[in-house]
């Protein structure tokens, strides 16, 4: 049975994804012939690995690990430096091009002034968005804590990339803080035209036998499944909190994921460690099968989002549930 | 270029026990391991020392588990320390395997590359195909398990850089003449780069398929970091044996 | 084969546990007959649910799910308020002492008074050990933040409670912060006697058909296997910080499980949402496992814990990771 | 008392489509839906309207999934507003189900009770077994399922608190004589507390095994949070039929 073309195009920020489905930093972002594959097997986006100030080797190995209910890694932001990043954004793009694939460069620094010149120089590859993590919780030892942490750190980052760059900005935030939709507001005051959210949830695996962390940083970022409802959470808090778009990012793996991700209030779905059990061609499947989900139900992607938002009115309210009594069953039995 | 199927095993490091330490050149040894694993020739395993470092290396045997190790660096230094009874973690198996094709078949190893494929060849042998390999090192102290090899019932030849063990010359001296006057069905390789792309080159010319296992900078392991990229495969999990023609 | 019987008790502030693991608060612990049930498959300890200061019905239904990786859940601390509470701990108190296993009261309250008095009235009954919920994530619309998310709040709540009862305090402490470590030291510096790392994570669920949330109350905390490696991210930085002792919470199903928690630094092992999946006799075979585990060995709990921090020393360091080159191998080919 | 095995069952609600609605009584229907569940007599599901509320139900049957509901609060009363084609959200099945012990069954069920009791008397007839039921409500409009009991093969007698259908009186003044003068190998029941209380009163003088399914309120459904707490018993996961004597 041939199914109606459901329309899967979204726009972020005046650039067209021909499918919400983008990839996530630090997947297969460090090659273009690999953000190409990705692009090839159906990505709506795609983001490259953060690049900083300088080239890092990274942490060594172990340095991403699949523990059964999603990833742990700490590769530690390994890239080439942003002077040499430009040369494969280039190249990237040029491959990209052709496809109508957006690219969006991803940046980090040390400091205010660092994201400034790291974005400054990002900017001659001419990506057509850029993103600003602030959220690595694997270079927390060397850089404090993450800018994602603070919405006043936060801001201040947003506002210099802001000046820095003509592109539109996408800033990239933590979960792990208490006041997320304070820090997402204080990034769109400054000049956040859209947020991913989100980055990993810091986290540590250790070995029993050996009582050691299993990765070589001791510790790492949580993706993938069990990251999922504290995605959907960070999206849902920010989609309440401020209107510009949002990258869902964490834990989709399906088309079902990805409707609640937008139901949740997201424009467009991050994919990273989907990719680990799928292989690339997870874009090509994902976007195929919510085609079809809408499809079957009649659904646009404008219907879906922000869903969870709305309210059902139902004739009465259901009978509060009842306080439990404290009767002391167990002692007069 | 096409790669086999993908397959993503999940895992964390598990811990497995050296049973055996045997001396196979004065820079490689062979750890026999209390473990099996569902495995294939070709495929490897991340073996980890905590607090060290994490690295692949190509199974020799499955069961029991066996790798085949040179020493030429901190890490594999430090597995040459370990003794019997020592414990590492193995996180695998990984990776694509060698796929037989054919029942008559040439195989080509550099250096630690032997290991990978006396496994495929024993396989190939107790199916009853012919197994002709090649054993290429710098001197006749590097050749690695050419007896093995033999004893398995394989035809096989040495080259040495420096003559000093069968013939002087590369392994590609040997697989030229073999491919023109008796051609293989299928040629199966591992080794360092220019070896590998050598015998690309040569098995496209005489128009025979070619699988080989190619290296790089390996991270997770488990086919997303990108570390691994190789012309657009990922190593690790489209590889590390790609299929060429 | 007869194992050698390992010692597996555990002291936790001057009261004898006959194993580290400890019922975690909101898991059967509504009724007596419920901990006395836990206490007779083994457990080492019982914390009963949470009580505050008057009587609560909690949320409607959904308020726990199941989803695969864990559970989310958003009972919304329903309880019978302080007051008749105390009745179901002296029940509960009395069906334990025979067994020699310890009482652990919870509270919680919407100031820091309240905390005060709700601990003075629940110190009628004499629970061996008092713990406070400052991190429940499920009520913060009525409460405003978590007073875990604020080391003054933490500590002024702490010091109240310290200062109203006699009995050893126990602070419960919440995942989604920036600065763990600083949160830890303020309620050590204020009179904590353990830490119980951690409470649920803050987790949204969203039904795709509906685009609802799946919880009544919307959003939930996160618990179960999805949750264990932010607890020992938790448990680890806690143990860095401050040398009190610690119940590891969170995500522990199995003895390798509990070996990783004692080996990032806990004292005792709470468990909670492994009574789904395995009932209340979760507790006897985890201790059993655990034993024959450390039998095994030859080690004892002593020499697991806090194994994490220690280091193995290696003749060389490994090579360090190289810098990924930005060469432009997807155009050139 | 001891219980069946306790299993916990994972899982999210699934939404399952209206296909047929009946009326059984002025205040009960039952609803048949697009789905089916693996699962057995005396278990149960929650059924969730997303935004109003979710409550346990018993399944009438469990292919197709089948539940009969009696309006007696928001949630019920939103249910049978519900028409053919809506959508409801399913999660389950949850708990212990009744267990055929012997081949001579006596069947108890008072109000909505009663369906559990019919799926189970087909389980027993269809095994060639013998079933009697006893079926108890408060006047003739408020009787349930008495018929569909009868042509499942069931011997069926019928109480009423006012005598305007079968016996005037209680379940008990059936079930005594049974007892006494035909005694099953097993009595099994559904329905108010006070009913389940006087059986199982009534069982155990009898010297006969009863399977009793109890009520309380239930949250979690998957034996965690302590709401349906019954004499030590988790009656979502340990019940809700116990086993007594
Ligand atoms: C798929 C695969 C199979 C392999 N099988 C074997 C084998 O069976 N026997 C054997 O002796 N060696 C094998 N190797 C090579 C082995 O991994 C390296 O020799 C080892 O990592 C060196 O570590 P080191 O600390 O001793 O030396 P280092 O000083 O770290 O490095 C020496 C060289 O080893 C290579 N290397 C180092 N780290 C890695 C890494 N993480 N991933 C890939 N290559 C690395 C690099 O070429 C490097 O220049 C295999 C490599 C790959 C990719
Ligand atoms: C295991 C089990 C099986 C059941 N099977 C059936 C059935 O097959 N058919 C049927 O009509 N009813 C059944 N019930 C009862 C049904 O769950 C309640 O009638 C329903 O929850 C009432 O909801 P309400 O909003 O309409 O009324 P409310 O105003 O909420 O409550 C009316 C009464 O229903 C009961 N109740 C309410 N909420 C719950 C809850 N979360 N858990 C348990 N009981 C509750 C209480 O006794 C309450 O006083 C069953 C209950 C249980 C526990
Ligand atoms: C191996 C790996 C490397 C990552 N590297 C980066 C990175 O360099 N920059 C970044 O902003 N996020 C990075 N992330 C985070 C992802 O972009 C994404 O936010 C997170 O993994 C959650 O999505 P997922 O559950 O779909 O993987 C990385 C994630 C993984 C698993
Ligand atoms: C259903 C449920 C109810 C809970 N209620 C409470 C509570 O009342 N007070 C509290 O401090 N923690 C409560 N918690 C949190 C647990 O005590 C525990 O910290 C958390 O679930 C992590 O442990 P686990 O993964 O072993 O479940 C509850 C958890 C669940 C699943
Ligand atoms: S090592 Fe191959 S993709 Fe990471
Ligand atoms: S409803 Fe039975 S334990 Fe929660």
């Amino acid at each position: 049975m041939p199914t109606a073309a459901v329309d899967l195009t979204v726009e972020l920020c005046g650039v067209r994804l021909s499918n919400p489905f983008v990839l996530a930093s630090g997947i297969l972002g460090t090659h273009a012939s690999l953000m190409h594959r990705a692009a090839l097997n159906g990505a709506g986006a795609i983001t490259a690995k953060s690049c900083g100030p300088a080239p890092r080797g990274g942490h060594v190995n172990p340095s991403c690990v699949a523990f059964g209910h999603g990833l742990l890694n700490a590769i530690g932001l390994a890239n080439p430096g942003a002077v040499d990043e430009v040369a494969l954004l280039v190249a990237t793009k040029a491959l990209l091009a052709p496809l109508r694939i957006p690219l969006i460069a991803s940046i980090f620094a040390d400091d205010v002034e660092g994201f400034a010149r790291v974005a400054t120089t990002v900017a001659a590859a001419a990506p057509d968005l850029l993103e600003v993590n602030i959220s690595c919780p694997n270079v927390a030892s060397e850089f404090g804590e993450p800018f994602a942490a603070s919405a006043d750190a936060a801001a201040a980052v947003t506002a210099a990339v802001r000046a820095a760059v003509d592109m539109p900005v996408i800033i990239k935030l933590a979960p792990n803080v208490a006041d997320l939709a304070r820090i997402a507001q204080a990034v769109v005051a400054a000049g956040a035209d859209a947020i991913c959210a989100i980055n990993t949830m810091p986290g540590l695996l250790i070995d029993a036998e050996s009582g050691r962390p299993v990765l070589a940083n001791r510790t790492g970022g949580l993706s993938g499944a069990a990251l999922k409802p504290i995605a959907l959470y960070a999206v849902d808090v920010i989609a309440r909190a401020v209107s510009v778009p949002i990258i869902g990012t964490g834990g989709i793996e399906t088309a079902l994921d990805a409707v609640e991700m937008l139901s949740a209030g997201a424009t467009a779905v991050g994919i990273g460690s989907a990719v680990y059990g799928a292989g690339p061609a997870v874009f090509g499947t994902i976007a195929a099968d919510l085609g079809r989900w809408l499809d079957a139900r009649g659904l646009t992607l404008t219907d879906v989002r922000g869903r969870a938002q709305q309210r059902t009115a139902w004739p009465e309210a259901a009978t509060p549930a009842p306080v439990p009594h404290a009767a002391a069953e167990g002692v007069t039995r | 270029m096409t790669s086999t199927a993908v397959s993503r095993p999940a895992g964390l490091p598990r811990p497995i026990r050296l049973t055996a330490v045997r001396d196979e050149n004065p820079r490689t040894r062979t750890f026999v391991f209390d473990a099996a694993l569902d495995a294939a020739p070709g495929q490897f395993a991340m073996l980890w020392l905590p607090g060290l470092d994490e690295k692949p290396f190509s199974l020799l045997d499955v069961d029991p588990v066996t790798f085949t190790i040179a020493a030429v660096g901190p890490f594999t230094r430090a597995l040459h320390r370990l003794a019997v009874g020592d414990v590492v973690w193995c996180r695998g198996p990984l990776g694509t395997p060698f796929t037989l094709r054919g029942r008559d078949h040439v195989l080509v190893g550099g250096g630690y590359g032997v290991a990978p494929l006396l496994l495929l060849a024993r396989r190939a042998l107790a199916a009853g195909h012919r197994v002709r390999s090649v054993i290429g090192a710098r001197t006749a102290a590097d050749v690695l398990l050419a007896e093995a090899t033999a004893a398995a019932g394989a035809t096989v030849a040495v080259t040495t850089d420096d003559g000093s063990a069968g013939t002087r010359g590369r392994v590609t001296d040997v697989v030229g003449p073999w491919l023109a006057d008796d051609p293989p069905a299928t040629l199966y390789a591992c080794g360092p780069h220019p070896m590998l792309a050598a015998l690309q080159a040569q098995a496209a010319r005489a128009g025979i398929p070619a699988q080989l296992s190619w290296e790089a900078y390996m991270r997770c392991g488990i086919g997303i970091c990108g570390s691994c990229e190789h012309e657009g495969m990922l190593l690790c999990a489209d590889g590390p044996v790609l299929c060429h023609g």
